[in-house]
């Protein structure tokens, strides 16, 4: 079926290559381990190769175009600055909300006849919660290239000096699952530890600005994207509930150090990882890291964490998780769409997805993947797929970076132990004055 | 008369104090390039103590690392924008110098005010203006674009400190060349260009090291993995210091870093003739 | 006043040995010059008399007090230094009164001798001014005034006049004496200008490559020099001298000769030679008004060809090429003689006036 | 005025570049700052709408009031203040051991900001692993959370650490010519190390001690890098300073035009500084006229 595909595409494309194309990717890590995004392509191409030399056409692919490791924001400049010059470059990979803005702007091609093209051939076989992340505005610019799950990774032997039984911790991710155990029941727990002495710390969330922070929010029940309007929303009751949270977890139940923002990465995973802590905000690639950075095995790791869902809180909103597919992109300037394109589809091979997955610490994007022996041999991976239905995207706006910055912004201030009534008023003008009207604030 | 001992070696006393001191104050930069060095050689780090010795973080200089680029090749690129960015510094801040300290033409004082408002401008928030400049003479992607827009941010400090050197020179050398039928521009060419050389060792040090550890422009300006430099290198290891290979990321910059470290020692006796601006006490 | 005691002094800087084992002393009171061209040691050992140089080896006294260790501040000396020292940004009456500062006098008594060291070196008008507003004389007046303003013990100069165009120097030359001799201050004089040691000086310490040439009164230094080296550094024009001379007898008669020269000596003259531990070869010195013009041969002299004439007013000085070693020569010309350019005149010298030395050790036979 | 053309000969080269990549972008930032360019590229003019945004944007005063704390408390305790004892103290023992230090002081500017970056955050790390809390561990200290206790005070001596080098090579060059006839002077006149700082040193570098205040509060203005790196402005704004801010609303939120008319008011604040400074050391005495009328 996909060399009949092949050889009509091939046809057409002789009448108008010859010899060697090069195609450029500018893919981006920034962590190390997901290199695959690169070498995928490559693998493609040669597959693709393979085939034009059993058919006997005389064309070649060759990938060029590098791997980012630096971090996000230096690539996007780079990649905002390619777009605009028209550098010669046919395949992106970045994170799917950028593509909002990407595509608002007209710098990407749209891929639904594409993706129509190959839908038996490949598609068909994506989860399909995957395709709302690569949509704007009800088109598709993108193909999903990974995705995560952030689970809520809890010391099982803190519990068990708690005097939880084996039983109890078996069944807690079940529980927090159904939203019978929250986050309030959390804090108390941790309180608790925290109190004798167990742990040092209760809750470790990310250093650094990031979307994990939306999983609270969902927690809370605060929906902060009005789909249909294409506008932020800033609920003030609902936020007030989350920076009270937020407040709290550092400056009343002291779960959490007032220095968690800015601490290094190094030292985070250090404490998480010694048993310091009792429940970290984690996501599935972090599992990766502790076995390669942190000194851990597979079988201790097992044996210290369970993974749940972010559980909901008691008033309202749902337990939850948050992912960030990383997906390809195609320059609405580049010369060989349908080629890049095609690439893109080669890639997009379960056993080729899966080294990207293992290696990389991240998702199957396919259900074809799930069947491997390399899936289920994994356990983080597997966990992880458990948690994936209970998962949310970051909205594909244009402006969610700018949105998130000033959110972000109130949460430092909360911790550091601003009130939260005060840290609502901040936010809410600073949304008003850089946002303008592409924010709605629902007052109380 | 009688001294007491202090009296007596007050100033080996004062001497030994003022090392002391000067250690002190100096230990946060042994402290921290100690482990900085340490660190490239080990495992992990308790404090001081490595836990265990390695040479594994060195193995970029014999063996690819996925994801990056040749690390000769890289190093290569750097010396090149390095040199490159010096060449052009030290050409036309020499002469630039030269007219500001000797010329009287009109607007040589505007000119002179120009430059210190130039430095008023931060250059990065000039970005995106250059990114357009860049565009319009094709130089996007291109080591070229780099150098000279890097030697053109730096040349206005550098002009300055060019002049300083030239006002050194006492008039007589000038005259004497003149008189000795020289041109403006031999008189320059054989007789004070000699003579400002701890200038241009000065002003060629700072270009060099202004051209190697340049990150920001490289980093926007600059799409393709063969065009790579070595901070571009130390900043990918460091990724957003979230999957940072701290061992690897130590070994890259203490080799970053050396060669301007031994570069310097070479010059630094022309460094105390720094001078800026024609001073007068 | 104390009494200044050098004693094997030595100063290595590295491998140069910029004072090489020295010993001299300076009495009471004494006004002692040290002499000799730039480079010879001469301001290294005044730098270490102020204190500012460690000596490497040797020993320095003040009267009983070994001073080697002594930081300057408590040797109570006064210095004058060549390019002065004042400091720009100080007028002048803070130049002045910057000793006192450091030893923390009050106000009322600075102001009071200030005044004081002012008005005996007429420099009172200038008070207000900066260093930079006042000509070089009246700078050498304020560095003086502030070298004396502490009452010093000891006061050291380093050739304070160097930088005082011909006029003033002479000037400043006997006012510095004058002063000298007033207060009584032991002084040390650094200099390399020879007259100037000779007329200030009342004895001088003459140096080369570290080490001390002679050490003695104006006079001796000038009549009797140690060495060639002395004798050509002191005296203006130079002492002449004729190299490389054989000593000979002939018939009971004792003769320097060379090539084409023949010098009939003295008897004592020819005693002290032939009694002295010398290396066969000698040079012939003498000071160019000892010798006179002859248009006929005489005695004692040799054969010269006028070269060149240089007529200084009062004096005539007459450079001559001696016939057989063509060195050159000076001579004072004693009247309004009437010679002329590459004449053949005789010179005649005077018995008694002549210094013999050994071509070798280059020290003074007689 | 054929004359006159010869200068040209030797500024061309810089001038042109000079224009090219200088001052058109500065020209175009100017024109910049009146549109609202976001990650789209267009220039849509929107008048003094960025200029009226700042206006109300709460954030300004407390940029505003970093700024000046970080540009003069660097300024004084590193740029100036640290230099100047280093010069001070160097002159004032023997070479070999002042070199020494020298040569120690002017590593962190010889090491790539990255690197440098990455030796300050090892060393305020709020766990014990820092050299400061390694340190306090030794002395039986609890690790102190520098962050947050002082982030402030992280990235002035952060830049300290680097900004001392253009002051102690200047201050150091200016001691050291100073004819070493004053010091033996003061010396002989019993003066201590003290009284001869004050009275000598100090005066007689005061121009350089000028010129290096006026240069490096222009350097401390404009420069973000290292904070950039260590704090990133945070937490909560408490290290974000206008240039940071400048950065993040430009790069981060890919709002050009409103970053353009931030940095147009930081080059006025920093022409204001530099007009100040110009008044200050008489300008015009560098402008000495060349002494050579030939061409």
């Amino acid at each position: 079926m996909r060399k009949v595909l092949l050889a009509i595409l091939l046809v057409a494309s002789l009448l108008i290559f010859a010899g060697e194309i090069t195609i450029t990717a500018w893919t981006v890590g920034p962590d190390n381990p997901s290199f695959y995004r690169f070498d995928n392509l490559k693998a493609a191409a040669e597959r693709l190769n393979k085939m034009f030399e059993d058919a006997g056409v005389d064309i070649r692919i060759k990938v060029e175009g590098f791997f980012d490791t630096t971090d996000w924001s230096e690539f996007k400049q780079r990649v905002l600055f390619g777009f605009q010059s028209k550098q010669k470059f046919d395949i992106l990979c970045s994170g799917h909300d950028d593509l909002g803005a990407w595509a608002r702007a007209g710098y990407l091609a749209q891929l639904d006849d594409l993706v129509k093209r190959y839908w038996d051939e490949t598609y068909y076989d994506i989860i399909p919660s995957l395709w709302d992340s690569v949509k704007y505005k009800g088109k598709i610019y993108a193909i999903p290239q990974d995705t995560e799950a952030r689970p809520f990774y809890i010391n099982k032997i803190v519990l068990k000096k708690l005097g939880w039984s084996d039983e109890e911790i078996e069944a807690l991710p079940e529980k927090i699952a159904k939203g019978e155990f929250t986050l309030e029941d959390f804090v108390s727990i941790a309180e608790e530890a925290v109190k004798k002495g167990y742990v040092s710390w209760g809750l470790y969330h990310r250093p650094k600005k990031g979307i994990d922070y939306f999983q609270i929010f969902t927690s809370f029940g605060a929906d902060f994207y009005d789909e249909d309007s294409a506008k932020f929303v800033f609920n003030k009751e609902k936020m007030y509930k989350v920076y009270d949270f937020f407040y709290k977890i550092t400056n009343v139940w002291k779960i959490t150090p007032k220095s968690m923002i800015g601490t290094p990465w190094g030292s985070v995973h250090k404490d998480v990882t010694s048993g310091k802590v009792l429940a970290w905000m984690g996501g599935t690639w972090n599992w990766a890291e502790w076995k390669r950075d942190y000194g851990k095995t597979e079988e201790e790791l097992e044996k210290m964490f369970l993974v749940a869902p972010f559980p909901k809180s008691r008033y309202g909103g749902r337990p939850n998780t948050l992912s960030h597919p990383v997906v390809y992109m195609i320059p609405a300037h580049s010369k060989y769409k349908e080629l890049a394109f095609l690439l893109i589809t080669l890639a997009t091979a379960p056993e080729l997805n899966m080294k990207h997955d293992v290696q990389s610490g991240h998702l199957p994007i396919r259900w074809q993947e799930t069947v491997l022996p390399e899936y289920k041999k994994d356990f983080i991976m597997m966990e992880g797929t458990k948690i994936l239905p209970y998962s949310g995207f970051i909205p594909n706006d244009a402006d969610f970076d700018l949105f998130n910055t000033i959110i972000f912004e109130g949460i430092q201030w909360a911790e550091s132990g601003k009130t939260p009534d005060k840290v609502i008023e901040l936010v809410s003008s600073r949304l008003k004055n850089q946002l303008k009207d592409k924010v709605i604030i629902v007052e109380k | 008369m009688r001294l007491s001992f202090y009296q007596r070696n007050a100033d080996k006393i004062r001497i030994f104090l003022f090392i002391l001191i000067m250690f002190a104050i100096t230990s946060p930069i042994i402290l921290s390039y100690f482990w900085l060095i340490l660190r490239s050689f080990s495992v992990d780090m308790k404090g001081f103590i490595p836990t265990q010795l390695t040479v594994k973080n060195w193995r970029f200089l014999w063996s690819e690392i996925k994801g990056y680029p040749n690390i000769w090749k890289t190093t290569l690129n750097t010396a090149f924008v390095a040199i490159m960015v010096m060449l052009f510094e030290v050409f036309m801040t020499s002469m630039g110098g030269y007219a500001l300290s000797r010329f009287d033409f009109p607007g040589r004082t505007s000119m002179m005010k120009f430059i210190l408002v130039l430095h008023a401008f931060p250059s990065v928030s000039l970005m995106v203006a250059i990114y357009y400049v860049l565009k319009y003479l094709n130089l996007l992607d291109n080591l070229w674009g780099i150098i000279l827009l890097k030697a053109s941010l730096e040349t206005p400090w550098a002009t300055w400190v060019m002049k300083g050197f030239y006002d050194g020179i006492p008039w007589e050398m000038e005259w004497a060349g003149l008189v000795d039928g020289y041109s403006r521009f031999q008189v320059w060419r054989k007789v004070i260009l000699p003579l400002v050389k701890p200038g241009v060792a000065v002003t060629a040090v700072f270009a060099f090291l202004s051209g190697w550890s340049e990150f920001i422009f490289i980093n926007t300006f600059i799409f393709s993995q063969e065009f790579w430099t070595l901070s571009k290198y130390v900043k990918a290891t460091i990724g957003d210091f979230r999957f940072a290979d701290y061992g690897l990321l130590s070994a890259v910059g203490v080799f970053y870093a050396l060669p301007t470290i031994i570069l310097f020692f070479f010059v630094s006796k022309y460094m105390i003739k720094l001078t800026i601006g024609g001073v007068k006490g | 006043m104390p009494t200044i005691r050098v004693v094997n002094l030595k100063k290595y800087f590295g491998k140069v040995k910029a004072v090489d084992n020295i010993s001299f002393e300076v009495k009471d009171g004494e006004f002692v010059a040290l002499l000799g061209p730039s480079g010879c040691g001469k301001t290294t050992t005044l730098l270490m008399l102020a204190g500012i140089y460690k000596p490497t080896g040797g020993e320095i006294w003040f009267d009983d007090q070994l001073m080697n260790n002594v930081p300057p501040k408590y040797r109570e000396i006064g210095m004058v230094f060549q390019n002065y020292a004042l400091y720009p940004h100080m007028t002048v009456y803070e130049n002045i009164a910057f000793p006192l500062r450091a030893k923390k006098m009050e106000e009322n008594e600075i102001k009071k001798r200030v005044h004081d060291v002012a008005k005996k070196l007429m420099i009172e008008n200038l008070l207000d001014r900066k260093p930079g507003q006042i000509s070089g004389g009246q700078q050498q007046r304020v560095a003086l005034a502030r070298a004396l303003i502490k009452q010093p013990k000891v006061l050291l100069f380093d050739e304070p006049l160097s930088n005082l165009d011909a006029k003033l120097r002479m000037m400043m030359r006997a006012e510095i004496k004058k002063l000298q001799e007033d207060l009584g201050i032991t002084s040390v004089y650094v200099t390399h200008d020879q007259a100037e040691a000779m007329t200030m000086a009342s004895r001088i310490v003459v140096f080369s490559r570290g080490k001390i040439m002679q050490y003695g009164t104006p006079d001796e230094v000038y009549r009797k020099p140690k060495n060639i080296f002395v004798a050509t550094f002191i005296g203006n024009p130079a002492m002449n001298l004729i190299r490389n001379l054989d000593y000979i007898k002939e018939k009971g008669k004792a003769f320097l000769v060379s090539e084409n020269l023949r010098l009939e000596l003295p008897e004592d003259v020819a005693k002290k030679i032939e009694e002295s531990k010398n290396s066969g070869k000698f040079i012939l010195g003498f000071r160019p008004e000892d010798a006179k013009i002859d248009q006929k041969e005489s005695d004692m002299g040799f054969w010269a060809y006028v070269y060149v004439l240089e007529p200084l007013g009062r004096d005539l000085i007459i450079n001559l090429k001696v016939i057989g070693t063509e060195e050159l020569i000076k001579i004072f010309a004693e009247d309004e003689v009437n010679i002329k350019k590459d004449e053949k005149v005789f010179v005649k010298l005077q018995h008694g006036k002549i210094h013999i030395f050994d071509s070798e050790t280059e020290e003074l036979i007689i | 005025m054929k004359g006159k053309g010869k200068v040209w000969i030797f500024l061309t080269p810089m001038v042109v570049l000079v224009v090219i990549f200088f001052a058109i972008p500065v020209v175009l930032t100017a024109i910049l700052s009146f549109t609202n360019m976001d990650y789209t590229f267009r220039w849509d003019f929107i008048g003094l709408g960025n200029f009226k945004d700042i206006a109300i944007d709460f954030v300004i005063p407390k940029v505003l009031l970093n700024t000046l704390i970080y540009t003069f408390t660097t300024l004084a305790l590193f740029n100036v203040g640290c230099a100047l004892l280093i010069s001070l103290l160097t002159t004032s023992m023997p070479d070999r051991w002042g070199s020494f230090f020298r040569t120690l002081w002017m590593l962190p500017r010889l090491t790539p900001s990255v690197v440098y970056g990455i030796l300050w955050l090892w060393i305020f790390d709020p766990t014990e692993h820092g050299l400061v809390n390694f340190i306090r561990a030794q002395m039986g200290m609890p690790p102190q959370d520098w962050l947050h206790q002082a982030p402030m005070v992280m990235i002035i001596v952060a830049n300290g650490f680097i900004g001392a080098s253009m002051g102690m090579l200047i201050f150091t060059a200016a001691i050291k010519a100073i004819p070493t006839d004053y010091y033996r002077a003061a010396l002989i006149d019993g003066a201590s190390w003290w009284m001869i700082t004050r009275k000598i040193t100090l005066p007689l570098i005061k121009w350089q001690l000028l010129f290096v205040t006026a240069y490096q509060t222009l350097s401390l203005l404009t420069s973000f890098e290292y904070i950039l790196i260590i704090t990133n402005g945070g937490p909560t704004f408490r290290t974000e300073v206008w240039a940071l801010y400048t950065y993040h609303m430009a790069f981060s939120n890919y709002r050009f035009g409103y970053g353009a008319a931030l940095s147009v008011i930081l080059v006025i604040i920093g022409i204001v500084f530099a007009w100040l400074y110009l008044k200050m050391f008489k300008f015009e005495d560098l402008m000495q006229k060349p002494k050579v009328e030939v061409d």
